[in-house]
């Protein structure tokens, strides 16, 4: 797996920790499997004990020791304050505004922070069929900021979406391999870039003329607390 | 009531029906899927909010005519083979998809259990409304738009349970899912138990379906494997990631389906067969 | 989190409020009532499925100027006296209402939940759609017609529970009512208990609200009395037999709420009020 | 409380035996307070030991060992074979038409078995402002089958109703304290009288010119069995 220079930290651990810097204590986060899940948990684990992990399982408030490889792992169900069947979730909970921040992935962005899962080709005759939305679209509409992340290259971040899975509007970070882009005047912009990452190497790795913060801070590395937190949460095999 | 899942899936299932075998992520009715790919049923609409291991094998062995779907995934692990084959190549046969946000067939799914024709939500931006059933309904009180989904009915539920009682009452905890509307949902139901006990002790978090909401109650302990029973076992994380190679190849596939599906009787031979396997390998 | 009661009426309760104290015969708020005609609330719009004792008490105290409603009785009993004579004769002051039909406010409350304008039912045949908000929407998909009801979205909530842990999250069991969906679909909610635990220990049946939906929690054991607290107290049913010769009288109603409710300070001495005039008769 | 005759029985008595007389076993009842309540346990304890009680309470099989006071009685909870939401109640199962039989009571009943439980006189300036419809409105259109109970008189068998609470179409049986209509042609007929009751009895006691069956049979008293069992269930102080 990919490592940043020598640091000692891949960059998914990068971006985990990066998105997890972000969740504020007492953050009630919709939360996916994979890099999300890590983040969110990660979050708990260290400046944020109070955020609430809310999975679309019907999980709220869960406290996980270990990485679920599912969603719908039962320790998820063990460790909640309660669980609510999957309509309840989405319509009270996701649909209510219960949530503050909703993470999301996908396969392709665009430079509003459009996200494409579903298809790439044509939908009706595709070269690649992707799982699907999911819960994707009516979390991109019903949480009240969106965290997108996502791995960077010219093949994800696209001029154009093969096919609009979840609008941007929420979407107000942007965490990758390389950096850190956020939204200025509904266009994704470039304001940090991870130790050993060039501007220009994110340029590269951008399917559309990247726009670039005026101050394009470098992130801070993992320190030992969060690698640490990390390592005791990942399952064998990641990172 | 209580009968053995062969009659249930034969007097119940028939082919060209649509069929539900809902789950989500956990207690998901393999044992079921099983029976209906060995009765070899046909032309069927396969429903599910996450169609996972056990559609790839019903649409690999060419069971199903479409598939109406919210995500189609292996969870954790990456993409179905037999449903991104059947949707990109046609093998074994053309499948057709009806695709909706897991909010919009949630929403479906209880309006079908409140006998209504459509559930309402605020959903549906991007370009799915374009390619799916979805219409625009205008509050009556402020003129607000929003997003409408026909009702699903489905003609047949199956949904997996931890425990059913004497006289075919059901009681499932854990992930709660969707089971309840779905069997509501629908014309006919069949639940499979990991156990059944003389009397149902009630538990917290626990939803109990009354004996006159199910048409057929089946015994098929381990039934949710390679998902899990929340109080009896964990889910085979492993064969999820395992199922990757197996369904990657098409004679591959067929082949591990003919050995631990097609030539075992039930549930109970489908374990010894796997374990078998273990053993030699 | 963890308030005094009249803290939390005072701060969270105004004037001119829609405010819904529910419950559906289990675990009704009578002691937030009871704070919220100490504290001379005014110009209250009142919700609540099945008003009982506490609205006719409230009414009666002419704190409110509106009540939303589906069934306006004494269960078991008979009338409510003071909301008669407050629609019948304008006593204390005239009253507004706005009827539905049960599964008209609960498709109202659950479309408030669920931050939709409106809740779709098939129902209000007969003569109340003439007099009451309920207009007719079309399926998209079928062309039938069906209810339509506003979404009902209080300013405040206020349910009794059994109880809460040290923060704030609360557990209640027994019948569930509409609590989840009044405290869900309203801007602020209270919440009364019985008692405050160090942890909760889940219960068969019961449903969990997190601290992060209520704005306050306060102490009130007995504090649903007469209705009752399952687990906890039973109904008291004669009080509810005794309450319709009290409320017959405006007078003998006023002295009532005066020695009982105005003149005591909280939920125990209500209770200890009660005690006395028992005691002395 | 009045008597039909001296057969030692009340009649309410006669009105809850004769309508748990028409609960078959097996039979979904959804079941409000008061007499319809008495009539469908008393079913449960004589020939229909499997016939479920539903109340709007959320109560599905409860199987109470006294006659509740209200509908929302403890013991409702603790018999039941599982209790949902009142919005679950009303969508999934009275909507959903899992429910095969309703009771209903009023203060008015119509030829046509339309009721009114709302109020009498002018709805805006009421004579007397009744509690109103509740469930009703919906169960009258909810389930397969309406058993009304009401006792006869020409004040509440009237010839047009103050208010339409609930509409007939299903009414399939009215039990009373002086017989048993049921509707013939959309029109509710006469088919029986209780035990000491005549013909003349019961047209004097509707407001309307009731329509009289060609064989009028005669209402079988409660059987000693019938009388023991509903006494058991009766609350000191009913009957």
């Amino acid at each position: 797996m990919s490592t940043n220079g020598d640091g000692g930290f891949s960059a998914d651990e990068m971006m985990a920790v990066e998105a997890a810097r972000r969740v504020a204590d007492g953050t009630v986060c919709f939360v996916g499997i994979g890099l999300p899940s890590l983040a969110a948990n990660l979050a708990r684990r260290t400046h944020a004990p109070d955020c609430v992990l809310v999975y679309e399982s019907g999980t709220i408030g869960a406290k996980p020791t270990k990485l679920p490889l599912s969603i719908g792992d039962g320790e998820l169900a063990d460790t909640a304050d309660t669980v609510v069947s999957v309509p309840e979730m989405f319509a009270y909970w996701l649909q209510g505004n219960r949530i503050d921040v909703g993470f999301l992935g996908a396969a392709q962005i665009d430079r509003h922070g459009n996200l494409n899962s579903t298809v790439i080709g044509d939908y009706d005759h595709p070269k690649v069929r992707l799982p699907g939305g999911g819960g994707a679209p009516e979390i991109a509409t019903g949480v009240r900021d969106v965290f997108v992340m996502l791995r960077q290259t010219p093949r994800s971040f696209v001029e154009r979406l093969d096919f609009t899975t979840s609008v941007g509007d929420r979407v107000r970070v942007v965490v990758t391999d390389l950096g850190i882009l956020e939204p200025h005047d509904g266009e994704l912009t470039l304001v940090g870039v991870h130790p050993g990452v060039d501007v220009e190497d994110v340029r590269a790795a951008t399917g559309w003329d990247l726009r670039i913060a005026g101050d394009v801070r470098i992130t801070d590395p993992p320190s030992d607390v969060e690698l640490s937190a990390l390592r005791t949460l990942e399952p064998k095999g990641r990172a | 009531m209580i009968v053995p899942l062969r009659d249930a899936i034969r007097d119940l299932v028939r082919d060209g029906d649509t069929v539900a075998l809902e789950g989500f992520t956990h207690l998901i009715p393999h044992a079921a899927g099983h029976e209906v790919a060995r009765q070899g049923k046909r032309e069927l609409t396969l429903v599910r909010m996450t169609p996972d291991v056990v559609y790839d094998q019903l649409i690999g062995m060419g069971c199903a005519r479409k598939l109406l779907f919210s995500w189609g995934g292996n969870p954790g692990v990456g993409s179905l083979h037999r449903l991104r084959d059947a949707v990109e190549k046609g093998w074994p046969s053309a499948l057709e998809i009806e695709e909706h946000s897991h909010a919009g067939m949630a929403a479906a799914y209880a309006a079908g259990a409140a006998n209504l024709p459509f559930g309402v939500l605020r959903g549906y931006r991007g370009d799915l409304s374009a390619h799916t059933r979805v219409e625009t309904v205008t509050c009556p009180f402020t003129g607000e738009e929003l997003a409408a989904v026909p009702a699903l009915r489905p003609d047949v539920a199956v949904v997996h349970a931890q425990q059913a009682d004497l006289r075919g009452n059901v009681q499932l905890w854990g992930i709660l899912g969707v089971q309840k509307e779905t069997v509501l949902a629908a014309s006919r139901a069949i639940v499979t138990v990991e156990e059944i006990v003389d009397e149902l002790q009630p538990r917290p978090g626990a939803i109990v379906l009354p004996s006159w909401v199910i048409d057929a109650v089946s015994l098929a302990p381990g039934g949710a494997h390679p998902s899990y029973s929340h109080g009896y076992y964990d889910r085979d994380n492993d064969f999820y990631v395992a199922w990757d190679e197996i369904s990657r190849d098409r004679d591959r596939f067929r082949a591990w389906m003919q050995r631990h599906v097609l030539d075992t009787a039930d549930i109970t031979e489908y374990h010894a067969s796997l374990a078998a396997e273990v053993a030699t390998a």
